[in-house]
């Protein structure tokens, strides 16, 4: 038992160590009140230029759209990735959901929870929320369908194949909103310059080219969560196969 | 504007794989052809557009200061030059192998290469760490594709390391946020030398272990003979040859902005991670049995010379390190793409099983042999020439040791790999049945040709400028500034 | 970053080397026409080519104008003789083209060095302190003393073609890149080296028992007359060093022709095994042996004598008197052990009559004039060369008149008869046994396990736990913060 | 005030942490991500970053832990070869 | 300042916290909370750093001043890439429990030397 815990001690020694390297950086800057660098512009000038209200949303989806298309294909690649690592194994009707109270209780619910993930995707430009927060809520949303009502119910209702379509779709229908930008000549993704409706600041119908992004990065969110959950949770039966090309010594 | 389509064409081929899956199934076989000879061309024509004059293209109209820039100079043409290649030789083999087998392995292969050339070419320091994500997730899945025990353990590891590696990265990236409040690596060079030396201390060593860890070098490389080793053949051809380029070019780009002038012992630590490389993979590649686990191993080694290279901080240093990178990345391709072929043929990896293939693969060894005289470095092939100016970039930095290493490791390496043509040509047992794919074989022997053309690139006056116009253009970075702030 | 510019040197020593090699490869091309039996017209074609390849890369490396690409071609005239070995067996030949290899980027090295500082490595003297690279890169070339442990092994296990030009020509390449070096700290090096390496080589030949390897030994003691020579440092010495390096390859390369044409018909080189009656059995073979064992032992009239007293004038001119003596010593040690080649292996008919494995006395009835024609062209040039020893000294611009005045004829026949008289007295203790000898090379092997000692080491932290790799990347990044804290 | 109940966050954020490192049963490891996920979510709010946080909670909290759950009952389903020692 | 060191200081223990269960523990359970710790950990840090003492948040009718809405963006996006990256992780640890029946970090070493 010495040993195991002596080799404890000393890793917890050497995190600590790495730890105080971070913290001397952090000492060495002390953190100023005002806010330099590009932050301030955005504060005072996100109104106009992009007509959002939710500053955080307009960089998300205007000043620095590449970051979320980025994000957006981050997604994509894990899931498509996570299908193809289970898509051998064949999907079982396991279980039977819960008590039937729960049930109707939960039938009760979910009317309002896909109003409030609707609400959060389409309010991303003025209220906190966006694309990605609502599409997760979306998903959430199957997930519970899953455990209450049993893994077979909802298979039915929501086909894989269309969570494909409805991902992908969503997918391209930000880059084809993108491309809005570059066929006007103001650059990729752009909002205002490239001719999106500003509308009034603070209305629902206002922010350009915004409330359009979050709604395709909503569909691909809620498509591609629910897509990894539901492969994830497939019966495996399937034995991993040897590497075709190697003789296992 | 080019430039930004090599982002984008093959970020929507991706995206509309599954549509075409969906609907029209018969077409997918010829669309992922197209769509494969669509991106290295429009890769091919960025990088010449980059190089005549740096392009540059504001997204969502915005200035630098503001939104992101990215920008094509001629280092990220070059790198862009060298992933399109090598790109476009892993999707024929895999395409050739795999024809239009599970539609979802070419999603992650566009998705790869989209972020590989959305790393070259953008001007963002988080952007790249983004990109560079996307890039490492892709990795991962592509090592785990075949779903074999082998392939899911390496990936593991490859993903767990590799995630640590990220965020060290992300924690340099916090500090420099914290520091300058500006993400544009343009203005971060100019506003980096003002911030406290411990701040910097730390942003520089965070990132430089984030990077070592992604590159593979020797402290921290133990992922990388296992993921090259497991992964499918076009796949490890495409990791070995082209990914660890573009995380070198990362490396190479972060240390030239940041740190050329503010914190020059970024540079000896690379030289020194460089020649530990350069030992460790040769010493270890010595002992392996298995040919493609050999081949990962000598990967370490050659990613040490690149680094040797790099660690000199001077424009023929530079020039010298790329000249390499693009040599090893043909060898290397050729070689894992023959050697995958024949461990798959022969249903084994063991060098030892693979005894007398030259009297029944004759053309396969005569093309293994080209390719492994190149990287030993005998002299009329391009291996020899980039060890040549690497040794003498790095004597003119002053690092003797590294350039003994140098010669050391070739000493080594001409061991191991003339061991493996020794089993090869000695007498063997009767052949297995001869399934003779043109396509490995072709894309190897083009590999093996571009070695001996490159080996006269150095001779010919007007290529030779070519290469060293890449050094004397990164090591400017006031050039680089002035043109992404210019608008 | 220059482009690579080929420049010629042609001087007297240059030209003078050329020409050997022209002779050597026309005399060794036309014995190998006989060497390799009619049937076998595949290899016969090649052993009569590769002599010819052989040539042309050495000219192209003594006429090369800088140490680059002195260093190039020295590699491609080993790689060339990498090929020559290759058919009898592989083991040798790669263990000769790994310390061919070592020595020549050795002298890479030195070359990147000396262009990083000088800006030109032009072929000639080379900044002091590089020396140590130089030295020791045409060291392994020329077998000196403490790096002369791959020459017996290869040269008695080569092809006999391959072994003529192997002590012929390929040794004498570092020669001259010797004779190019010879500035003041050198010669003080070789001085020492020389009578050294020509005792040493002395001993070992007197206890040896395989023809081949005994002829090894000879040449390493002659290769110390020759450093001698150059020791000096003088131009008469230099003059000296040129003709005895030319007198050496023509009778040595006799010898090797010899003894192999004896050993293929034998089958064995192994000298106790041979000696009932092979003179008879080879007559014109054994005149040739006489000539050049008569040449080796600096008989009157031989090139030999010419070569060795023009060794002697130069030491006494700058009154080295004691390395005389060593020399002298050195030829009764040689006159010594070619006694006892010629009684043991021509004529001793021994008690127990041992027969050969497969001796096929048909072989050496059968006419050979292609191999006598090479070894007649050999014996001849070393006669002339005896005959008019003026030729090559005017040629260099040095007339050195006394050659056979009564003092030089003296001191050459001294230590001929007293090495015939101490044969005779220790015949009995010279038999051929089957005693082991002790050599460097034996040291190699103990070496060899230390060297794959450290790729165990290495190996043992690739244990293959994560946690492990985790641990090693939280050391790496502490010591990266550490180092750049530092400076 | 808020300066008193954020570090209070903060205190509970690394006990949180320190049980899911240290407890034995996986399951009630993964309970205390989630509470950790959820506290993590409330010191976003106290920094002034409700996007943050609303992100947080729904996808750190509410979808990786139920993957963690999945992920659990998978590997319980066909029983353990030999018990994992700790 | 007091709130943005304490979170400074919490994020750098909880990062240390997430390297050490990656490190000291073998199941591999473990080894994916320990990567989430510590990506939770360089999300606190990326947040605290924009902090702006009796700011608001950044929706734009802001009494008074407003925090820096930057971190925040990356934030989000930090979440979302280390989710997916989590998600890879349990994947690839279903598929290992497939073929090695055990989650024991040490008993996974097919590929070594």
């Amino acid at each position: 038992m010495s040993k195991s815990c002596f080799l404890r001690i000393v890793t917890f020694l050497l995190c600590l160590a790495l730890g105080w390297q971070f913290w001397k950086g952090i000492l060495a800057l002390e953190p100023t009140q005002i806010i330099i660098g590009p932050a301030a512009h955005y504060i005072e000038s996100a109104a106009e230029e992009t007509g959002a209200t939710n500053i955080v949303a307009a960089i998300l989806f205007d000043y620095r759209a590449l970051d979320t298309l980025g994000e957006a294909s981050v997604i994509y690649t894990s899931v498509c990735g996570i299908a193809m690592l289970f898509a051998k194994s064949k999907f079982k009707i396991s279980s039977t959901g819960l008590s039937f109270i729960v049930k109707r209780g939960v039938s009760f619910i979910i009317p309002f929870l896909l109003l409030y993930a609707a609400g959060i995707v389409l309010m991303g430009h003025i209220s906190p929320g966006g694309g990605f927060q609502g599409g997760a809520v979306f998903a959430t949303a199957t997930i519970l369908f899953c455990i209450v009502y049993g893994s077979g119910f909802e298979a039915v209702m929501i086909k894989p194949k269309t969570k494909e379509l409805i991902e992908s779709s969503g997918a391209l229908m930000f880059v084809l909103i993108g491309f809005v930008g570059l066929w006007t000549g103001a650059g990729f993704l752009a909002n205002i310059a490239a001719g999106y409706p500003k509308g009034e600041v603070g209305r629902f119908l206002s922010g350009g080219s915004i409330p359009l992004l979050n709604i395709a990065v909503g569909m691909k969110v809620s498509a591609g969560l629910s897509t990894i959950f539901y492969s994830m949770i497939k019966l495996l039966e399937f034995e991993v196969t040897k590497h075709p090309g190697v003789k296992n010594k | 504007m080019i430039s930004l389509l090599t982002v984008l064409i093959p970020l929507t081929w991706a995206f509309l794989i599954p549509l075409i899956h969906i609907f029209r199934k018969t077409w997918l076989k010829r669309a992922i052809l197209l769509f494969g000879i669509a991106v290295f061309f429009v890769t091919i024509s960025a990088a010449i557009s980059g190089w005549k004059q740096s392009a540059l293209s504001f997204l969502g109209g915005w200035p630098a200061e503001l939104g992101i820039v990215l920008i094509v100079d001629k280092l990220s043409a070059a790198f862009l030059f060298l992933s399109a290649i090598g790109g476009g030789a892993a999707f024929l083999a895999s395409y050739g192998r795999l024809k239009e087998g599970p539609w979802r392995y070419y999603v992650i292969f566009f998705l790869l290469q989209a972020s590989m050339n959305g790393v070259l070419i953008t001007g963002d320091i988080f952007n790249l760490y983004v990109f560079y994500e996307v890039f490492s997730l892709a990795a991962y899945l592509l090592v785990a594709f075949t779903i074999s025990w082998q392939a899911i353990e390496a990936g593991l590891k490859y993903l767990v390391l590799g995630t640590i590696g990220a965020f060290f990265i992300l924690l340099g990236i916090a500090y420099i946020f914290m520091a300058t409040g500006s993400l544009n690596m343009a203005v971060l060079s100019l506003v980096l030398p003002h911030i406290p030396n411990e701040a910097l201390t730390v942003i520089a060593a965070s990132l430089l272990i984030g990077l070592f860890i992604k590159i593979g070098a020797f402290p921290v490389h133990f992922w990388l003979p296992d993921a090259h080793s497991s992964a499918q053949t076009a796949v490890s051809a495409l990791l070995s040859g082209v990914v660890v380029k573009v995380s070198i070019y990362t490396l190479l780009r972060l240390s030239l902005l940041l740190f050329l002038e503010t914190k020059p012992a970024v540079f000896t630590v690379i030289t020194v991670v460089g020649t530990l490389s350069v030992l460790g993979g040769h010493l270890m590649a010595l002992r392996q049995e298995d040919i493609k686990r050999l081949l990962a191993y000598s990967t370490v080694a050659q990613i040490g010379y690149v680094l040797i290279g790099v660690g000199t901080g001077m424009a023929a240093g530079i020039s010298a390190a790329f000249f390499h990178a693009i040599n090893h990345m043909f060898m290397k391709v050729g070689l894992f793409i023959a050697a995958g072929h024949i461990a798959e043929d022969m249903k084994t990896r063991n060098i030892y099983d693979l005894r007398g293939l030259y009297h029944h693969r004759r053309w396969f060894v005569i093309v293994f042999s080209l390719l492994t005289a190149a990287i030993v470095g005998i002299h009329p092939l391009g291996g020899f020439m980039s060890k040549w100016y690497l040794m003498l970039a790095a004597t003119k930095a002053g690092n003797v040791i590294p350039a003994l290493a140098l010669a050391f490791g070739t000493v080594i390496s001409a061991f191991y790999y003339m061991r493996v043509l020794s089993f090869f040509y000695s007498s063997g047992d009767p052949p297995p049945r001869q399934t003779y794919p043109y396509w490995n074989l072709a894309i190897a022997g083009a590999c093996a040709l571009c070695c001996v053309f490159l080996g006269i690139v150095p001779l010919v006056p007007s290529l030779w400028k070519l290469v060293s116009d890449i050094g004397l253009n990164a090591v400017d970075t006031a050039e680089y500034i002035s043109t992404m702030l210019s608008k | 970053m220059e482009i690579l510019k080929f420049s010629f040197v042609f001087d007297k020593l240059s030209l003078s080397m050329a020409m050997l090699a022209l002779f050597m490869a026309i005399s060794i091309s036309i014995f190998s026409l006989d060497y390799v039996e009619k049937k076998q017209a595949k290899e016969r074609r090649f052993f009569v080519l590769s002599p010819w390849m052989f040539c042309v890369f050495s000219c192209m490396a003594l006429f090369s104008g800088d140490w680059f690409f002195f260093g190039v071609f020295l590699e491609m005239s080993s790689i060339m003789l990498f090929f020559m070995i290759l058919p009898l067996n592989f083991r040798t030949a790669l263990y000769y083209l790994l310390t061919q290899l070592s020595g020549s980027l050795l002298v890479f090295v030195g070359a990147a060095i000396m262009i990083a500082e000088r800006g030109s490595a032009a072929m000639g003297p080379v900044p002091p302190h590089l020396l140590w690279l130089f030295l020791s890169g045409l060291g392994i070339k020329t077998a000196l003393l403490g790096l002369h442990f791959w020459l017996p092994k290869v040269h008695s296990e080569a092809p006999t073609p391959t072994s003529a030009l192997l002590s012929g020509f390929s040794v004498k390449l570092g020669i001259y890149g010797l004779i190019r070096l010879a500035s003041l700290p050198a010669t003080d090096v070789l001085m020492v080296l020389g009578p050294s390496m020509a005792l040493y080589g002395i001993i070992q030949a007197i206890s040896q028992h395989d023809a081949k390897r005994l002829l090894a030994y000879h040449t390493i003691s002659q290769l110390g007359y020759i450093v001698t020579a150059i020791g000096t440092g003088t131009a008469l010495g230099i003059v000296a060093g040129v003709y005895h390096t030319v007198a050496h390859a023509l009778f040595k390369g006799l010898l090797f022709l010899c003894i192999g044409s004896i050993e293929k018909a034998y089958g064995t080189r192994d000298l106790s095994l041979w000696g009932h009656g092979t003179a008879r059995a080879f007559p014109v073979t054994f005149a040739f042996f006489l000539v050049g064992a008569l040449a080796i032992s600096g008989f009157p009239g031989m090139s030999g004598f010419a070569s060795k007293a023009m060794i002697k004038a130069s030491l006494k001119e700058n009154s080295f008197y004691t390395v005389v003596w060593i020399l002298q010593a050195a030829n009764v040690g040689t006159v010594l052990s070619f006694c006892k080649l010629s009684y043991y292996g021509f004529f001793f008919k021994g008690d127990v009559v041992r027969k050969a494995p497969h001796y096929n006395p048909l072989l050496s009835y059968k006419k050979r004039i292609f191999q006598n024609t090479g070894m007649a062209l050999l014996a001849f040039m070393t006669i002339f060369l005896g005959i008019c020893p003026q030729l090559l000294p005017n040629f260099m611009g040095m007339n050195f008149g006394n050659f056979f005045e009564t003092e030089a004829l003296l001191s050459a026949i001294i230590p001929i008869f007293t090495g015939g008289i101490l044969f005779i007295v220790f015949k009995k203790t010279l038999t051929p046994g089957k005693h082991k000898i002790y050599d460097l090379d034996f040291l190699l092997i103990k070496l060899y396990g230390i060297l794959t000692l450290c790729p165990t080491i290495v190996a043992k932290i690739h244990t293959g736990k994560l946690r492990q790799y985790t641990i090693h990347v939280i050391i790496a990044a502490l010591v990266i913060f550490f180092f750049l804290a530092r400076t | 005030m808020s300066a008193l109940f954020y570090s209070f966050v903060c205190f509970f954020l690394i006990l949180t942490a320190l049980v899911a490192s240290e407890i034995k049963d996986i399951l009630s490891a993964v309970i205390s991500l989630s509470v950790f996920s959820v506290l993590l979510a409330i010191a976003f709010v106290a920094l002034q970053a409700p996007d943050v946080a609303l992100t947080q909670a729904v996808i750190s909290s509410g979808l990786i832990t139920s993957l963690f759950l999945v992920a659990y009952s998978q590997t319980q389903k066909e029983g353990r070869r030999e018990n994992d020692e700790e | 300042m007091t709130i943005i060191t304490l979170s400074h200081g919490t994020a750098i223990i909880l990062f240390c916290i997430g390297l050490y269960t990656i490190i000291s523990k073998r199941n591999l359970f473990k080894t994916v909370i320990g990567l989430s710790l510590m990506e939770s950990s360089v999300l606190l840090l990326i947040v605290a750093a924009g902090f702006v003492q009796g700011g608001r948040p950044p929706i734009l009718p802001i009494e008074g001043i407003a925090v820096n809405p930057l971190p925040h963006a990356f934030t989000l996006t930090a979440i979302v890439i280390g989710a997916s990256d989590l998600a890879l992780a349990l994947a690839f640890v279903i598929k290992l429990h497939q073929r090695y029946k055990t989650v024991d970090l040490d008993k996974i070493r097919g590929l070594r030397g």
